[in-house]
């Protein structure tokens, strides 16, 4: 607990002669780590449009839409939260650990999913399964 | 005569990166009273609670704060499962536990930099961000996210932590610990800094108590009020002791919190090794249907939700009174009679996040 | 856990002031204050000690009825009260710090009455809308 | 010094000086950066930041206070060129004072409570550096006998031995006028201050770009300033003035910014010790040196 007026000089004098703690972004990068939430990645041939990533997206960036055979998502509207990931019945929906590449202009990123339909009713997915089932409009949420 | 003016500070000006606006009523260089407005960016997160999911609703809790974003979250299911009587597995509540700390520890080492910028002490500022880093890449590595956890959840937490990777922490935070002691000297022993702080904004006693401060403001004025005392979570297994200043002054709030940064090592000392295995999460099933009041120490002091459910997926009612909110009155008391550049360092002192006071 | 056993006690709008200086005298700090909207308005006050953590609990039927502050009491209660006066409508008497509706600056005047502004379907049930 | 050197003297510090100063700052901005353990800047940063400043958009609060800023930027020149044609010193320090008091009235013009605040605290920063620049000048005149520059400098004893005091006064509100913490009250080069600065509040692009420049000029002078305690021993005078300039960026580096008051008290204090009791000391050496 003794008084010393001046301890940051020994740190700045200290980091002066050190490497520096950043990197030159973008040239050198940090490395990720498995677990980061980075970007939600689709595997298209597994997905059957079942609309449940749709429906529980929070902030309704993913849009689904079965007639047109797409699978689509707003990457500036995405939050990582990776809900999606655990709700999707076919396990096709992953979190890339890399980050979105910067944009200049908000759009979809839309992802053509080869799947068809059965012409009946498809068999409904395990878990709540009853709104997805139903070929609601497109909900307009906000 | 003293000559008055009113000074407007914040919100567009950037002396303070806060959305809340003060009008100073100055005398003299001195602050006679200080009036605050709100209400720049009210989101109405607690009337969205009436149109979401209440599992759901856990994405939206966590988003109140981009710095005490985990200890929403996990504060938002805490009040849920209280309503539902869940006991969620022991796992979790450890876990929980670490994050909550982790969070606490990147939370005040952020503020002890803007703080040091706050009275223009720019490396001081650069120094608490460089080794909060090491903090964020420990969160990185287990939650996935930087701020936001992302990883509570009504029943448990979403994602399980490797054990050889819990493994692994320690010898990381005893290297954010070593890095930590002389950036945290300057902040004790400096002499211009405690220029800045000593004897800046006193509180009393008396006063922060009677005007409702919460957390490290409270404890700076010397009353030892800390919600984890309550055992929520794991900490009715771990030692936990209030950390009080007495001197009230900005340089106490300061010592408060860099005491419990290294009050938040010793914590993880002890869960870290005693996170017991086992499942991580609940299957939830029905609605919440009754009402609780959780309360919880988050790093800017104690915080509150109150949660009604009337067993609908949605919930009747959703409120969360943030500690900033709590704080502004007395922030308003600690404003009065000071100098025009301690402004934004007393203001500084309650660690605002006026964003998550104005959910 | 030993967090505290959270007690409520229901008292009439009249009766406010005195519970509220009851749980003065046992040295308590005012927490928060909460409003539900109800059929009613439900205003919580809650109230925290070592040891004790309290809720004062009034129902207003409606927002014509004025709520007496307990700002003379709690000097601090006047955020709260002010924040319920923006968002539910509610009007205080006696307020030691009024800001008359510029607390919060909403777009819709007393947002959190009535149904959720944001567009979705509300619960059928409620029957609450605007006043 | 003929008129010819006088004018090629003038023209090298008009063009010159803020190519020295504008590298001095990109120096100034790796080192500090390093010392907060950052990469920090390009070498050249200085000069982008400059250029850009000058292609911004023009929005003025008010018209007078840019033609106060336009005072600030000649005066300071006028101060400069005076100084390196070998002129008459106490010209020098009261055209500096006069650039200062231009931007100070520039702050004043517009209306906004965070410029009138930024150009009282410019005005009490004045009020601090100004006594220790005129003292200096008075200890210059008392050593060599002559308020000319060109004089000092060429004579050849080395003045910091009997100036010592004046020297680090000198060095004392050099902080001071190159805006370093402790004492960066109205403005500094911090990167939060860089918008928040409260004299700069009410300019725009190429008036920052001017107050700038004129900062560079100014900052040539005041090391001109120093260089005269060395004058005679040229390699020595540029390791002193880069040992002192490391000091000013150590000392912004490891303090923080400190009251007005104290500023100006200290800074006093400082210039009553160090320059009045070296005056007081060479005044009777000089008396008891003559028989």
């Amino acid at each position: 607990m003794t008084k010393h007026p001046l301890k940051m000089t020994k740190v700045a004098l200290e980091n002066l002669f050190q490497k520096p703690a950043t990197v030159p972004y973008p040239a050198v990068r940090k490395p990720v780590y498995a677990a980061t939430r980075g970007r939600i990645a689709i595997e298209e041939a597994k997905c059957i449009l079942c609309l449940i990533c749709d429906k529980k997206c929070p902030t309704g960036a993913i849009k689904v839409d079965r007639p047109g055979k797409t699978w689509a998502i707003d990457r500036l509207l995405c939050i990582q939260c990776g809900y999606c990931v655990e709700v999707c019945p076919k396990k096709c929906l992953g979190m890339e650990n890399l980050y979105s590449p910067p944009v200049s202009a908000k759009a979809m990123d839309v992802v053509n999913v080869p799947f068809t339909p059965p012409p009946p009713k498809p068999k409904p997915p395990p878990a709540s399964a009853t709104p997805a089932a139903t070929p609601a409009p497109e909900a307009g949420k906000e | 005569m003293a000559n008055r003016t009113v000074i407007p500070f914040g919100p567009q000006h950037p002396v303070l990166p806060e959305p809340i606006h003060l009008d100073l009523v100055i005398e003299d260089e001195h602050v006679v009273e200080a009036i605050p407005s709100f209400g720049f960016i009210h989101r109405g997160l607690e009337k969205l609670a009436e149109k979401r999911d209440f599992t759901e609703f856990t994405f939206v809790a966590e988003r109140i704060c981009g710095i005490c974003s985990y200890i929403h979250g996990m504060g938002y299911c805490q009040a849920i499962e209280s309503v539902m009587g869940l006991e969620i597995p022991e796992r979790a509540k450890w876990l929980r536990t670490m994050w909550a700390e982790l969070s606490r520890m990147h939370s005040h080492m952020m503020w002890l930099g803007l703080l040091g910028d706050a009275f223009g002490f720019e490396n001081l500022f650069m120094a608490f961000w460089r080794v909060r880093e090491g903090l964020l890449d420990i969160i990185e590595e287990t939650s996935g996210g930087r701020v936001i956890f992302g990883a509570a959840k009504v029943g448990g937490i979403r994602r399980d932590v490797p054990d050889d990777l819990l493994a692994r922490i320690p010898a990381q935070l005893a290297k954010i610990e070593a890095e930590m002691r002389p950036i945290t000297d300057v902040f004790r022993d400096d002499f211009s800094v405690r220029q800045r702080l000593c004897g800046v904004g006193v509180l009393s006693q008396k006063d922060a108590y009677d005007l409702g401060a919460v957390g490290p403001v409270l404890r700076g004025s010397g009353v030892a009020v800390d919600t984890r005392l309550e055992g929520y979570a794991a900490y009715d297994r771990v030692q936990v002791e209030p950390i009080v200043e007495s001197d009230g002054d900005c340089w106490a709030r300061a010592m408060v919190r860099i005491r419990e940064v290294y009050q938040s090592f010793e914590i993880l000392k002890q869960v870290l090794p005693n996170v017991p295995a086992g499942p991580v999460d609940m299957k939830v099933t029905g609605a919440p249907n009754g009402e609780f009041f959780a309360r919880l120490e988050q790093p800017r002091g104690e915080v509150i939700y109150y949660v009604k459910g009337s067993g609908k997926k949605q919930l009747d009612r959703f409120r969360v009174r943030t500690p900033t909110f709590a704080n502004i009155p007395p922030l308003l008391k600690m404003l009065q009679g000071c100098q025009l550049a301690d402004v934004p360092v007393i203001v500084l002192t309650i660690d605002p996040c006026i964003s998550c006071a104005e959910r | 856990m030993n967090a505290p056993v959270q007690r409520y006690v229901e008292v009439q709008p009249d009766a406010l002031l005195e519970a509220v200086r009851a749980q003065q005298l046992t040295g308590s700090r005012l927490v928060q204050i909460c409003c539900t909207k109800l059929a009613g308005f439900e205003l919580t006050y809650s109230f925290a000690r070592a040891g004790a953590f309290d809720h004062v609990r009034v129902q207003i039927p409606d927002n014509t009825v004025k709520v007496p502050s307990i700002s003379p009491i709690y000097s601090c209660s006047f955020a709260y009260e002010n924040e319920i006066h923006d968002l539910f409508g509610l009007s205080f008497l006696g307020l030691n710090i009024d800001y008359k509706g510029t607390f919060y600056k909403t777009t819709i005047p007393a947002p959190m009455v009535g149904t959720p502004v944001c567009g979705a379907p509300a619960p059928k049930d409620k029957g609450a809308h605007g006043e | 010094m003929n008129l010819t050197h006088a004018i090629l003297a003038a023209l090298l510090y008009i063009v010159a000086a803020p190519v020295l100063a504008g590298l001095l700052a990109g120096v100034d901005r790796i080192i500090s950066a390093r010392m907060q353990a950052r990469i920090g800047p390009p070498l050249l940063q200085p000069f982008y930041d400059l250029f850009k400043l000058f292609q911004k958009e023009r929005i003025a609060v008010n018209k007078t206070g840019h033609f106060f800023l336009l005072g600030y930027l000649l005066f300071t020149i006028i101060a400069g060129v005076e100084f390196f044609i070998g002129g008459d010193l106490l010209i020098v320090i009261f055209a500096l004072a006069l650039g200062s008091v231009f931007f100070v009235l520039g702050a004043f013009a517009a209306g906004s409570p965070y410029s009138h605040i930024g150009a009282e605290r410019e005005l009490i920063q004045l009020m601090a550096s100004e006594p220790m620049l005129i003292l200096s000048a008075m200890g210059f005149y008392v050593a060599t006998g002559s308020f000319q520059v060109h004089d000092i400098w060429s004579r050849p004893d080395l003045l910091i031995v009997i100036l010592p005091g004046m020297f680090a006064g000198l060095v004392y509100v050099l902080t001071i006028k190159l805006r370093k913490s402790p004492f960066d009250l109205a403005t500094s080069h911090h990167a939060h201050q860089e918008i928040v600065k409260g004299i700069t509040t009410e300019f725009s692009g190429p008036y920052l770009a001017v107050i700038e420049l004129a900062h560079w000029y100014e900052t040539i002078l005041l090391l001109g300033f120093l260089y005269l305690f060395f004058a005679p021993w040229p390699w020595l005078a540029v390791l002193a003035l880069a040992a002192v300039y490391f000091l000013e960026i150590l000392a912004d580096n490891t303090n923080a910014r400190l009251y007005w008051q104290w500023v100006l008290r200290s800074s006093w204090i400082f210039t009553a010790v160090a320059g009045a009791g070296n005056l007081v000391v060479l005044y009777y050496l000089s008396r008891g040196g003559t028989p």
